[in-house]
Formats: C-alpha cells, structure tokens, sequence
C-alpha cells in the first residue's frame, strides 16, 4: 500500500520534466515534443488513478489521516521549510478528475493545432511545453501538503494561463496563418489583464499566508488544522476581528481572483483570446477550480471562523458565491462569442461551487467541481470544434471565390447555424454536455447543482427565518434557470437553423483526434453524476467527507434527497432550455435578437456586461496612471536634477582654490628653500675630506675613544 | 703543559750562549786590522755601482704568498689530521674540499704562469 | 709550586718586555727593516706569551704562520718595494703628535674599563686543567665549525687570487720599471 | 727522561721534584747546546770529505791525526783565528744577529727529537709542527744576513735562498701531514710507538718527498745553489767571515743533523730496534745507537746524493717544488685519508696493505700527470721551433 | 696561573695602543700594516686570555685564536699585494701621498 502511496510526488514531476525536456532539448521536433508532453500525462493519469485505488483500499484511516512524505529543502532562519507531498480522500478524488481531464485536452489540441498540417501552428512544441507546465502545477497544487508548495504551484498555473492567453500574441503579421493584427493585440491585452486581475489575488493569498505562518509558525496544513493551532488564531485579534476570519478572508480573496469571482471576475471572459484547448484546460477544468479547491482545502479555518465571528469569512464566501452565480448567467444570455458564454456560464458554475462551499459543506462544492469539469471541458472542446470546423469552412470559401472577405470571427454565433448536419460528432458531444451542464436528471450536472439546492434548502428549513441559506436557495434556482436559458439560446443559435455565413455552410467536421475526446467527455459528463447519486448512499460523500469530520463543526452526513428541491430546479431547467431552443431556432441573420425584445435595455446593458470593465477602467486604472505621472515629475524635474547640477559646482570652485595654494605656497618656499638648504651644506662638509687615510683612521680612533669613555662614565 | 716549553725556553737559552760565546771567542782571538778596502762590499773585484738594487721579481712575492696560503692550510689541517682516527666519513670530505679548493690556488697560479721564474 | 710562580712571573716580565719593547720599535723605528724585525721579535714574546696562557698548539700555530710566513711575507714586501738603505726620512707623519694623544687616552680608557670590570674567572678546579687536546681541537675544527673552516680555505683561495692578480699585473709595468730602473 | 728525575730525586731526597726536573733540563740542553754541535760537526764534516773523496776515487783527508779525524778540530781553530770583517755600511746588529739566529734555529729542532726510548727534551703535543716552525726560522736568519750585508749579490742570494727554502718547506709539511694521518697523533714519541712497521715501508712516497725536500731545506747538494763557489758568490753569506761563517757552517750542519733525525724518527722507527726499550739503562743505550746509526745512514744518503747528482737550476729547482712536489703531497694527504678511512680497514696489516696502495696510486697519477704536461710542453716547444724557422 | 687575567687585558690593551699609534703616524703604508699586525696580535692574546680564565674548558677560544691567525695571514697577503702595486703605479708608499681620492 504504501508502496503506490511513493508515486504521488512523481505525478507532478513528470509533466515538470516533459516541460523541461521540450524547452531544453525537443522544441524543434514538433511530433517528439507532443507525444512527449501526452506520455507525461498519460502517465500521470495512470499514477494518480494508482494513488486513488491505494486510498481506496486504504480505508477509514488514509482516507482522513492521509500519507505525508516530508522532504527538507529550504532551509528559512531557524526553521527548515520542507516540501511535503500528502494524499488523503479530498486529494484522491481531485487526483482522478486533473490528470485525466488534462490527458484529454493534451490529446485534443494535438489535432486543434493542427500537427502535421500545411498550417501547423510555428510555434506548436512551445504551446505542449507550457501546457506540460501547467499541468505539473495544478497537480503540485492537489498533493501540496504545505502552503509553500501549494502557492508555488498557484503562482506556476498563474503564470501559464497568462503564456497560453497570450501564445497568440507574438505572431508576427505576415504569418500565414490568417491572425490579424488586431487579433494579435487583443490576445496581448488579454494576457496582461488576466494576469494582473490574478496577482491581485495572489496578493491577499500571500499576505494571508505570510500572517498564517507568523502566527502558527508552520505552514503545514497539517499542523494548522490542529485543534489548539485554531484555538490560538481564534483568540488572536488583528483589525478588531478575530485573526483567522482575517486570514480566511485573504485566502477568500486569493481564490475570488483565481476562481474570476464576482469582483475579479473581468478577466476570464477575454481569457477567452488564448487557443480554446487553453480554455478547456485552464479556464474549466483546472486552475479556476484551483481557487475553489483551496477555500474547500482551507475550510477548517473558515469553520473555525464560522464558531467565533458574528460575519464569519465563511457567509462572505456564499454570498460572493451567489452574487457571481447570478451575474455570471445573467451576463452569459447576451453575449454572441460562443467562447464569451461559456466563459460566463463558467463563472456562474463557480459561483455555485463558493455557495456550496459557503454553506460548510466540502462535499456538495466539490462534487459540483468534478462534475463542472467534466461537461464544461467538454462544452469548450465542443465549442473548439466548431470554431475549427467554421475556419476551416471559411478557407475553403475564401479559396473557392478566391474573395478575401472582410475580416471573419470564426467565433460569432451569428454567423454560424445549421451544424447539426454538419457536425453531427461535435453535435452530439455539445448537445450532452448541455444537458449536464442545465442539470436534467439522469446527468452529472443534475446531481451535483442538486446537492447544492438541496444543502441551502435544507438549512433554510432548519431555522425557517429567511437567512442567508434561504437567499443563497434563491439565487441557485434562478441561476439554474438562466444558465438554462442561455444554453438553449447558443444550442438554437449554432446548431440548429441555416447556416448563416459561406463559412458556416462548408464548415465540416473535425478530424478524429479531436472528436474522441470529446466522446469520452461525454460519457463522462454524463455519467459521472451516478458517483454520489444519494439513491447509491452517496459514496463519495463517505470518501470524501470524513476529512472534515475531525472539525464536526458542519453535519457531515450526506443531506437526504429532497424530492421538492430537485422537481423544481428540474422543471425550471426543462422550461428554459426549451424557451431558448425555441426562439432561436431558426434566427435568421439579421434578425432582432428575440431577448432584447423581452429584456429591451436590460439586454443591452447585460452585453456590456453591466459596464463594468469601463468601471473599473475609470475607477481604477486612470488614478494609479495620472499617480505615477506625478511622480515623475517630482523626480526628475523638481529634486533630483537641481540637486546634481549643484554638485558639479562646488566640485569645480573647490579646484580652483587648491590650484592657487599650491603654486604660490609650495612651489615657492618649500621645494627651492630646502634645495638652497642641502647646497650650502654640501659645499660646507667637502672641506672634511683630506684623502689620506690616517685622517680617516684618526676619526675613526677618537669617536671609539669618546664612545669607551661614554661607556664608562655611565 | 708549559713545563715541556720550559726545555725549550732552556735550551733556547743554551742554543744562543753557544754562538755568542764562539764569537767572542773569536772577537777576542781574531787580528783586527780594518781598513776601507777590505770593508767594501765584496763584487767579485768590481768596484759597486749604485744601490743594492734588486731586479723585482713578481715571482718572489708570488711564491711568498703560496708558501702563506699552504702554511695556514697545514696549520688547520694538523688538527685534523691528528683527530683523524675518531673522525667519521663527514670529515674526509670537508678536508678533501678544504684540500681541493686551496690546490684549486695552486692551479690558479700555474695557469696564471704566475710561478714562472722570469 | 713557590718557585714555579715566581719562574712563571719572571719569564712573563721577560715576554712583557720583548712583546711592547717590540712594538714600541716597530712603530718608533726609522729604518723599516728594522721595524719588520722588532715586529718578529714581538711576535715571538706573543708566542711565549700563549705557552705561558698554556695554548701550545697555538704558540706552535703562531710561530709557524706569523713569524715563518707573514714576517717573511713582510720582509719581502719591504725590500720589493724599495731601494736598498733608502736615506733615513722621519718616519712620523705630521698628525703624529694627535694620534699619541688619542692613543694615550684610549688607553687609559682601556685600563680602566679593565680594572672596573668584574670578570667571571672560571673556578679554581677548571682552571688548574686548562689544556685541550689537539684531537678535540681537530674535531671542533671539522665539526662545530666546519664552516669557518671551509670558508677560511675560500678565503685564502681569494686573497691568494686577488694578491697574484695585482703582483702580476705589474708584470709589463715591471718590463718598463726595469728599463727605468736601468735607465736611470 | 722521567726515570732520570725520578732516580735523582729518590737519590738526593731534599731535592723536590720540580727542581730536580729543572737541572735535569739544564743538563740535557747543555748537552745538546754544547757537546752535540761540535760533536756532530766535527764528525759529519770529517765524514763528508771522506764519502765524497771516496765517490771521486780518492782518499780525503788523513793528514790531521789519526786518518785525519782531527780535521774537523783544526777547521775549527783556522775559522777561530780569521779575521772578521764586517762590511763598513753593513746593518751591524742584524749583521751579527743572523749567524746567532741560524745556529740557534738549527738547535732548537733537537729538543724535540726522541734521541732514545724515554730520552726526549719536551714531548710536545704539536711536536712535529714545532719542527716546521723552528725551520721557517731559518729563512728569517737567512733574509736577515742577505739584507744586512749590503752587498747586492747578498741580498739576491737571500732572496733565492729564501724562495728555495719557502718553496721546499711545504712537501715536509705535507709529508709530515700524511705521517701524522697515519700515526694518528703530532707527539713524535707517539710516532715513533706508532712505528710497528717503520713509516718509510707504509708511506714510501712520502719518505721519498721528505728526504728530498730536507735535501733541499739544509741547501746542500744537488739543490746546493746557495752557496755554491760557482754561483753568486756564496749565495747570504758572502759578506761574512771568520767566526760568524764559521756558525752559518755549523748552523747548516746542525740543521743536516736534525733533519736526518726527524727523517729517522717519522720513518725509519727512531730509537726502535730489536732490544731498545725504555726500562733498562741497557735499553736507552741500545736505542740510542739505534737512532745514531740510522741517522748516520739517511746523512750517508744525503752524502751519496750530493756526489752523484749534478746542481739544478734556480727555476727548475722551484718549478719542481711547486709543480711536482706540492701537487704530489696534496694527492699523497687525500689518497692516504681516503685509504685510512676505507670501510674493510680495521686490523693493523689492512691498514698498512691500504696506505702502501694509496702511494703507490699516489705516485702513479702524478706520473702520469707529469708525462702529459710534458709532452704537451715539449710539442708547444717543437711548434715554436718549428714556427722560428 | 701566577698571572692574573687583569694583566694579561693591560699588556694586551698596551699592545693594542702601540699598534694604533703605529697605524696613525707611520708615514710608510708597510709600517701602517705592522701596525695593524701588532693590534690583530693584541686582539688574540685578550682572547686566548679570555679563553684560558673564563671558559677553559670550552674550545671556542682556541679555534677562533687559530681563524684570526688565518685571516690575519689573508689580510696580510692581500694588504701587502696592494701596497705593492701601489709602488710599482705611483712610485711611493708614503700614504700621505696616496690621496687620490681627495675631493
């Protein structure tokens, strides 16, 4: 057993190698570096899933105590920081759901970028490299056992989602590959905002660890979550509040930045620049369930938070959680970028996660989490494909009537429609995922979202008084609703219908490598709902909730199925996707926008995505730009300038004076005064020198006469 | 120690009684009859001319020195000689260096024709 | 023993006498032969002076280098380097007056550093056994001081080179000395 | 020596030993200061004319008593009756201190010499370099006599004189050094013990040097360029007469006398013979004669040399002194030091077979030596014959 | 033993004057060096004194007696070599007109 337990620090390190040997050694050979980088993480797949059946087997006692490996590296001060690698329940379920996830797009992108093809993206090995690095983050992440590898890995992840937004933007114009220029800058913005957006989160992440540690003194997750560590953060106040709802909510702030939640939100959505495989990887699967994933890691704290405070860090959770959800479905129904809705509907789902999280129960937000993952990888892999399908089209139209149309958006909605027919693979897979995602019953989004509903609803019940719980049921149901709505709207506008564009007419369907994927997702999306269906005793719920039974803080058994809960998120859903479908059926290009005729203004304000980014532009951006300026000006102008130039003066004026002193003083009576000196002398003392030797000797005879009698006299 | 040097002081004593005596003998016995001829320097009849005047020889000086150098080397080289028998091997060796450094002089001068006899 | 101190005193006075009588002819003397001669008279009272101070080998040393090498290293000197009975000159130089003085002082300077000093006279035992045998000089030779000794050797080497160079050089000047002196 | 003290004073008990020792001193000196020279003088004198007389096929004198032994007296009362001219610019003092000083050097060697077994005059520790030491008086007496007689012939001869005597002074002490490694100590009694074998069989080379080179020192024959009727005038002493040339005789025979002694006594054994020995009035006797007949044998030698071979010439005299005796002494003290110290020698024979090869390989280098220089010297001279013509 | 140290140090003291007055006022360059030889001659006396009252025992004494013989041999041949060509060069050894290396 402990045996297998002995790979979990290999999982992440080979993606590190892969990453490693591409950059070093293979980034010319695009072939060698893909397979390279798939073999990584096929490999890591088949240790992690070693892993979860050793802990598995393992039993009640790997599962909440879990193994730990310690590997003293980095000697700080006193105390040596060691590098530790834990695996426990929580762990094993994420290990299942990341590798895999990861294998699939890796697979996928090898045919999105097209290996092997005239076009074959220049700069392909580079695109599997950072991919690999990515992937060794998130998975360094899930077996951190210490905060210092864990933020290590977030910053990694950080740092290749900005690399993979931005692989677009160093192309240079005359590239065959039809990237415009425009295209080029808006992936450069992009990149930058995003990574921005995330290092503010990174921040408070930071600072929160950085007071954890100097309050704790360790940074083992371990030793934190030790009874008595709590009792003494509790005790601590900091800012008049206790010390660890402090620390909660800066590490709430880390994983609001990561997981784009309500307030740092702004990025995802033009993340949406980067390849969509980079989408499916990092904006579904992975590194935005990286911030859920560290409050559901961190929860004991927000729970200890929970017994103390009055507002505890664990209410802000859910009622960010619940704002996103609600402005993530709302903003997802007007958008026309197929990628730009699913960006959004991805921030709602996140939003449901924090809320399930929020409510204390790790269990119901991660389930939602693995499921999310699933159905939204696919939905973005699905999406990829038809974009690719509708580029694909528009070459062959653009050669055809050797007619350079003006500049094409392979992603509009609305140019595309009809690919049903065209794409019936693609279809398919999108059309499963759809239902996952909306929750209809026998799918995995069903249970999950359910489990959600029910836990507030249950709550709710429980003390009756219309509390956050009550509020948080609320905004779940009409977030189901809406996410609904718009999956309707996008299955209508793309599938079904004419095509609308030459493009969308010769778009045809996406070479296998990439279809299988999407096949396999499916099937997952579809029935990895069944993992805790509460009907089976919910077993992940047994796997993965002892964890927090040592804080017995939250009811940790499995919340019984609600019957009225799951009939009304399910007809809610039913009824949205069909009022979808049905008005965009058959939209024909051109035609009034069937919402904005409902919605009217709101419509055109949920477009602009409630003016936010203008918001923030002004409110933000145009201060620290006009403050910076000041400072310059200050520097150069009023201090420092002056300052030198006054320097240089008196170092001149100095000179001058010593020039002076030193011709008239020393030149005169020195250097020819003691000349003068020694003449006089010399000519004096020639007078001794007879010549005869007897002189000398008589010399030389009384100075030993004076100096016996000296001798004596003393 | 000095009782030995004591014969020698004595007998030294006797050595110069001896000719003294003689001569006195002789100044007392000889007929003395001077006279300016027979005083005169002997020159196998001729009559002298100038000052004693010797014709300087470098090779007489030279040789003086030579008989210097190897007298002082005989001088240190008895004591040796007669500590021969306890000596070790070390000692050979110094004597023979002393001996070959100062036959080197002895070279010097021969090539130096220092030694002719003009 | 009375007789013995009273012999050893009489001969010392006697040796006194030949030693500084001697020296006062060497330095007083006009004819320079006849200093050379006084000179190997002083030498032998310095011979009889260590036998008296028990250093035989020394005496022997002193009478062999000194009086059988040096003297007639002297004599030879003297009479190479001048006429046979150059006319008398006053052999004192103008600065003679002076130098008696200083010498004077010195001396009695000397003498009364002597007499201050106390000086630490081996004991009785030790001195009565003075005499050091020949062999243990010979090892002390080649032994302690078997540097000096090699470096006497060079020495002489040296001086034997230096003295035969300047000899010799005046071996052309020699060719015309004889023509000048014949000249004359 | 000490025996005589020793019976005097058991005999004349108020003698202590210390005086008694005194006039035993007394005594002996007076023997050797007084009797011995005549003795000497007149004998080896007498002895001379008739060996030579015999060389030159004829009979020598036999006039002057019984076979003319009396010759040696009636020499003695002519030089007693000449008259004694002194030289009227002449050094008076030094004039007549040189005859005093010749002979008194000549005398002072036989206070070393071990006439017989326990008979010696002072047994010094440096007895042999006394010996040198006293002879190197004898060039001061001879400088003293050249310059005091201002005559120039005088003074060139004392100047040649003294040149021979420096020049042959170093082979006797090289020679006496090789003795003296062998012997392993200065004191000749000590020597003559050491004398198993006499030296002249252990170190024949350095026998040979030394009697040739005291042939040289005394200036009698072949080497005879001092005095010889000849040459210049009689060579230091030409200025003297009578009396003081008397001494100069008697100091030139004292000075034969005591070299054949020292000969005698570093190799040919001294007193030691069959009987000769220390305890017996019998034994002192007997060694006595021993050391006589021997030394009449290395004068009858020096005799036989002086017939026979013809005079050399002043610079091939120092030439063979300088190059050939020096440089054959200097090998002879290295080969005998390295023989001496060769690991096999330790019983008495090995050391004799020892030194005996390191002679004659002494010997046979200097021969060598010799010859090249010779030849080498005798082309030059062909090339600058054959150059001339 | 009869004569104490303190009058071996005055004879020699005496000897060591004279030979200085010898080398002050000595109009000839040999009598110079006589001089010389009667001080070198003083010096070996004080220290075979010194030698046979302080440290019988010891050997130093002696063997340095027996160096300064030595290098008083040396210094003799050497001074009397340069006296000579001195002579043959200038024709005097009268020191007082050896003065070339006057200013």
């Amino acid at each position: 057993m402990d045996f297998l337990f002995s790979f979990t620090p290999l999982i992440p390190l080979f993606p590190l190698l892969a990453f490693a040997v591409i950059v070093l050694f293979t980034y010319r050979y695009n072939r060698l570096s893909s397979d390279i980088a798939i073999g990584s993480i096929a490999l890591s797949t088949v240790l992690a899933w070693a892993v979860l059946l050793a802990t598995l087997l393992g039993g009640e006692h790997i599962q909440v105590e879990g193994w730990q490996l310690r590997v003293p590296w980095l000697p700080a001060g006193t105390t040596v920081l060691d590098l530790g690698f834990a695996v426990d329940g929580f762990t094993a379920a994420m290990l299942f759901m990341v590798p895999f996830v990861c294998l699939m797009i890796f697979i996928y992108s090898q045919g999105y970028m097209k290996l092997g093809q005239p076009d074959q993206d220049p700069r392909y090995a580079r695109f599997f490299a950072y991919i690999s690095l990515f992937a060794a983050g998130m998975l360094g992440l899930v077996v951190a056992r210490d905060l210092v590898l864990l933020f290590v890995s977030w910053e990694i992840m950080g740092l290749c989602s900005y690399l993979l937004i931005g692989f677009w933007s160093f192309r240079k114009a005359d590239d065959e590959h039809h990237i415009d220029e425009a295209q080029v800058i808006r992936a450069r913005k992009a990149a930058l905002k995003a990574f921005i957006t995330t290092r503010i989160g990174d921040v408070l992440l930071f600072s929160g660890i950085a007071l954890l540690y100097s309050y704790t003194g360790t940074v083992t997750l371990r030793e934190i979550f030790r009874p008595e560590t709590l009792e003494t953060l509790q005790t601590i106040s900091l800012l008049g509040m206790p010390a660890v709802t402090v620390i909660a909510l800066l590490v709430f702030g880390g994983a609001v930045g990561k997981s784009a939640q309500f307030p740092l939100h702004v990025w995802l959505p033009d993340a949406m620049e980067g390849p969509t495989p980079v989408s499916a990887l990092i904006h579904a699967a992975t590194m935005v369930a990286a911030g859920v994933y560290l409050v559901a890691r961190m929860l004991p704290l927000f729970i200890a938070g929970f017994e103390v405070a009055d507002a505890p860090a664990l209410h802000w959770v859910a009622i960010v959680g619940a704002i996103t959800a609600l402005l993530g479905a709302t903003i997802g129904l007007a958008q026309d970028d197929i990628k730009r809705v699913l960006a959004y509907s991805t921030i709602s789902q996140l939003g449901y996660m924090m809320m399930g999280l929020g409510l204390g129960s790790l269990v119901a937000g991660i389930f939602h989490l693995l499921t999310h993952a699933f159905f939204k990888a696919l939905l973005f892999l699905g999406a990829g494909s038809v974009i690719h399908g509708v580029e694909h089209g528009h070459h062959v139209a653009a050669h055809a009537d050797h007619v350079h149309t003006e500049h094409f958006n392979p992603n509009d909605m609305k140019a595309m429609g009809g690919l049903r027919h065209r794409m019936p693979y693609t279809f398919v897979a999108y059309l499963a995922g759809t239902l996952a995602l909306v929750g209809i019953v026998p799918f995995a989004g069903f249970w999950s979202k359910d489990e959600i509903l029910a836990e507030a609803f249950h709550l709710w019940r429980a003390d009756g008084a219309l509390n956050l719980p009550f509020w948080v049921w609320l905004a779940g149901t009409l977030g189901a609703f809406f996410t609904a709505l718009y999956m309707g709207r996008q299955l209508g506008l793309v599938f079904w219908g004419e095509p609308r564009h030459t493009a969308a007419r010769h778009a045809h369907e996406s070479p296998s490598s990439m279809t299988i994927p999407l096949i396999v997702l499916a099937l997952f999306a579809l029935l990895f709902g069944f993992v805790n269906a509460p009907f089976l005793g919910s077993p992940l719920h047994h796997f993965m909730g002892g964890v927090h039974e040592a804080s017995e803080v939250v009811h940790a058994e499995a919340v019984p199925f609600n019957f009225t809960v799951a009939a009304i998120s399910t007809v809610l859903a039913v009824a949205g996707l069909l009022l979808g479908w049905l008005l965009y059926r058959n939209y024909r290009p051109g035609q009034v926008e069937p919402f904005q005729v409902v919605l009217g203004p709101v419509f055109t304000l949920l477009r602009n995505k409630y003016y936010i980014d203008e918001l923030y532009q002004q409110v933000i951006i145009r201060p620290v730009v006009w403050l910076s300026n000041f400072c310059f000006n200050i520097d150069d102008r009023w201090i420092i300038d002056p300052f030198v130039d006054l320097v240089g003066a008196a170092g001149r004026v100095a000179s001058d004076i010593v020039r002076v002193l030193d011709s008239v003083v020393v030149d005169r009576w020195f250097v020819e005064g003691t000349a003068q000196l020694f003449n006089a002398a010399g000519r004096g003392l020639r007078y001794s020198e007879t010549g005869r030797v007897q002189n000398y000797l008589l010399v030389v005879a009384v100075t030993i006469l004076l100096l016996l009698g000296l001798y004596l006299y003393f | 120690m000095s009782s030995e040097f004591a014969f020698v002081g004595i007998l030294a004593v006797f050595a110069t009684l001896l000719p003294v005596a003689g001569l006195a003998v002789a100044w007392l016995v000889r007929p003395k009859k001077p006279n300016p001829i027979k005083q005169s320097t002997y020159e196998c009849g001729i009559e002298t001319r100038g000052e004693a005047w010797v014709q300087f020889r470098a090779c007489y000086y030279v040789f003086a020195l030579l008989f210097v150098v190897f007298d002082v080397e005989a001088a240190f080289l008895l004591p040796w000689a007669v500590a021969y028998n306890q000596l070790a091997l070390y000692a050979v060796v110094e004597a023979v260096i002393f001996v070959a450094i100062l036959a080197l002089a002895l070279v010097y001068a021969w090539r130096k024709d220092a030694l002719r006899w003009t | 023993m009375a007789i013995e101190q009273a012999l050893q005193i009489f001969v010392f006075v006697i040796l006194t006498l030949m030693t500084l009588g001697g020296g006062l002819a060497v330095v007083t003397s006009r004819n320079l032969f006849h200093a050379a001669l006084s000179l190997i008279l002083s030498l032998a009272g310095v011979v009889g002076y260590y036998v008296l101070l028990d250093a035989g080998f020394l005496a022997i040393v002193q009478l062999l280098i000194y009086i059988g090498a040096i003297s007639i290293l002297i004599l030879f000197s003297i009479m190479l380097t001048r006429g046979l009975m150059t006319p008398r000159q006053v052999q004192r130089n103008e600065q003679w007056w002076i130098a008696a003085l200083v010498v004077f002082l010195t001396f009695v300077v000397l003498i009364v550093a002597l007499w201050q000093m106390v000086w630490p006279i081996a004991d009785d035992e030790a001195l009565r056994t003075p005499n050091v045998a020949i062999s243990q000089l010979g090892e002390a030779l080649v032994g302690p001081y078997a540097i000096p000794f090699e470096i006497i050797s060079v020495l002489l080497l040296v001086a034997l080179v230096g003295a035969i160079v300047l000899a010799r050089e005046t071996e052309n000047n020699q060719g015309s000395h004889a023509e000048a002196g014949s000249s004359e | 020596m000490e025996a005589l003290i020793r019976w005097l004073v058991d005999t004349f008990p108020p003698l202590s030993e210390a005086l008694a020792r005194l006039i035993v001193y007394v005594l002996y000196s007076g023997v050797l200061a007084f009797v011995a020279p005549v003795l000497i003088v007149v004998a080896y004198t007498y002895m001379e004319r008739k060996v030579l007389a015999r060389i030159q096929d004829r009979v020598g004198p036999n006039r002057a008593g019984p076979l003319g032994v009396l010759q040696g007296f009636a020499d003695a009362v002519k030089m007693l009756t000449k008259e004694d001219v002194t030289p009227a610019c002449a050094d008076r003092v030094v004039f007549n201190l040189a005859p005093v000083l010749a002979t008194v050097a000549a005398i002072l060697v036989f206070a070393v010499l071990p006439v017989a077994p326990g008979v010696i005059g002072a047994d010094l520790q440096a007895g042999v370099l006394y010996v040198v030491a006293i002879g190197a008086l004898g060039e001061v007496a001879a400088l003293m006599a050249g310059w005091s007689s201002d005559n120039k012939f005088a003074l060139l001869g004392a100047f040649r004189a003294v040149a021979q005597l420096i020049a042959y002074e170093i082979p006797i002490v090289l020679a006496i050094l090789a003795v003296v490694l062998a012997a392993g100590s200065m004191q000749l009694g000590a020597i003559v013990a050491a004398q198993d074998i006499p030296f002249a069989l252990v170190l024949p080379v350095a026998f040979l040097v030394l009697l040739v080179a005291s042939i040289a020192e005394i200036g009698r024959s072949p080497f005879d360029l001092l005095e010889a009727e000849s040459e210049i005038v009689a060579g230091y002493h030409v200025e003297y007469s009578g009396m003081k040339f008397a001494f100069f005789f008697i100091g030139e025979y004292m000075h034969l006398f005591a070299s054949a002694g020292v000969i005698t006594t570093l190799f040919l054994g001294g007193w030691r013979g069959p009987l000769a020995s220390s305890d017996s009035l019998l034994g002192v006797l007997l060694g006595f004669i021993y050391f006589v007949v021997k030394t009449t044998a290395v004068i009858w030698i020096m005799m036989w040399v002086r017939g026979t071979l013809f005079r050399i010439r002043i610079d091939h005299l120092l030439d063979f002194a300088w190059k050939f005796l020096v440089p054959l002494g200097l090998i002879l003290v290295v080969a005998v030091a390295v023989a001496l110290k060769l690991p096999a020698v330790n019983s008495p024979a090995l050391r004799w077979i020892a030194l005996l090869g390191a002679n004659v390989i002494a010997a046979l280098l200097m021969m060598i030596v010799i010859s090249l220089l010779a030849r080498r010297s005798r082309s030059a001279a062909l090339r600058a014959v054959a150059g001339a013509d | 033993m009869a004569i104490p140290l303190s009058w071996w140090l005055t004879v020699a003291a005496a000897l060591f004057a004279i030979g200085l007055y010898g080398v002050l006022s000595r109009r000839n360059a040999i009598g110079v060096l006589l001089g010389i030889e009667l001080m070198l001659n003083a010096a070996n006396i004080n220290l075979v004194a010194f030698w046979r009252f302080i440290t019988p025992q010891a050997l130093t004494g002696q063997v340095f007696a027996i160096f300064v013989i030595g290098i008083a041999a040396a210094e003799a041949a050497a001074g009397l070599a340069i006296i000579i060509s001195a002579y043959r060069r200038r024709r005097t050894v009268v020191v007082d007109e050896l003065d070339t290396m006057r200013w």
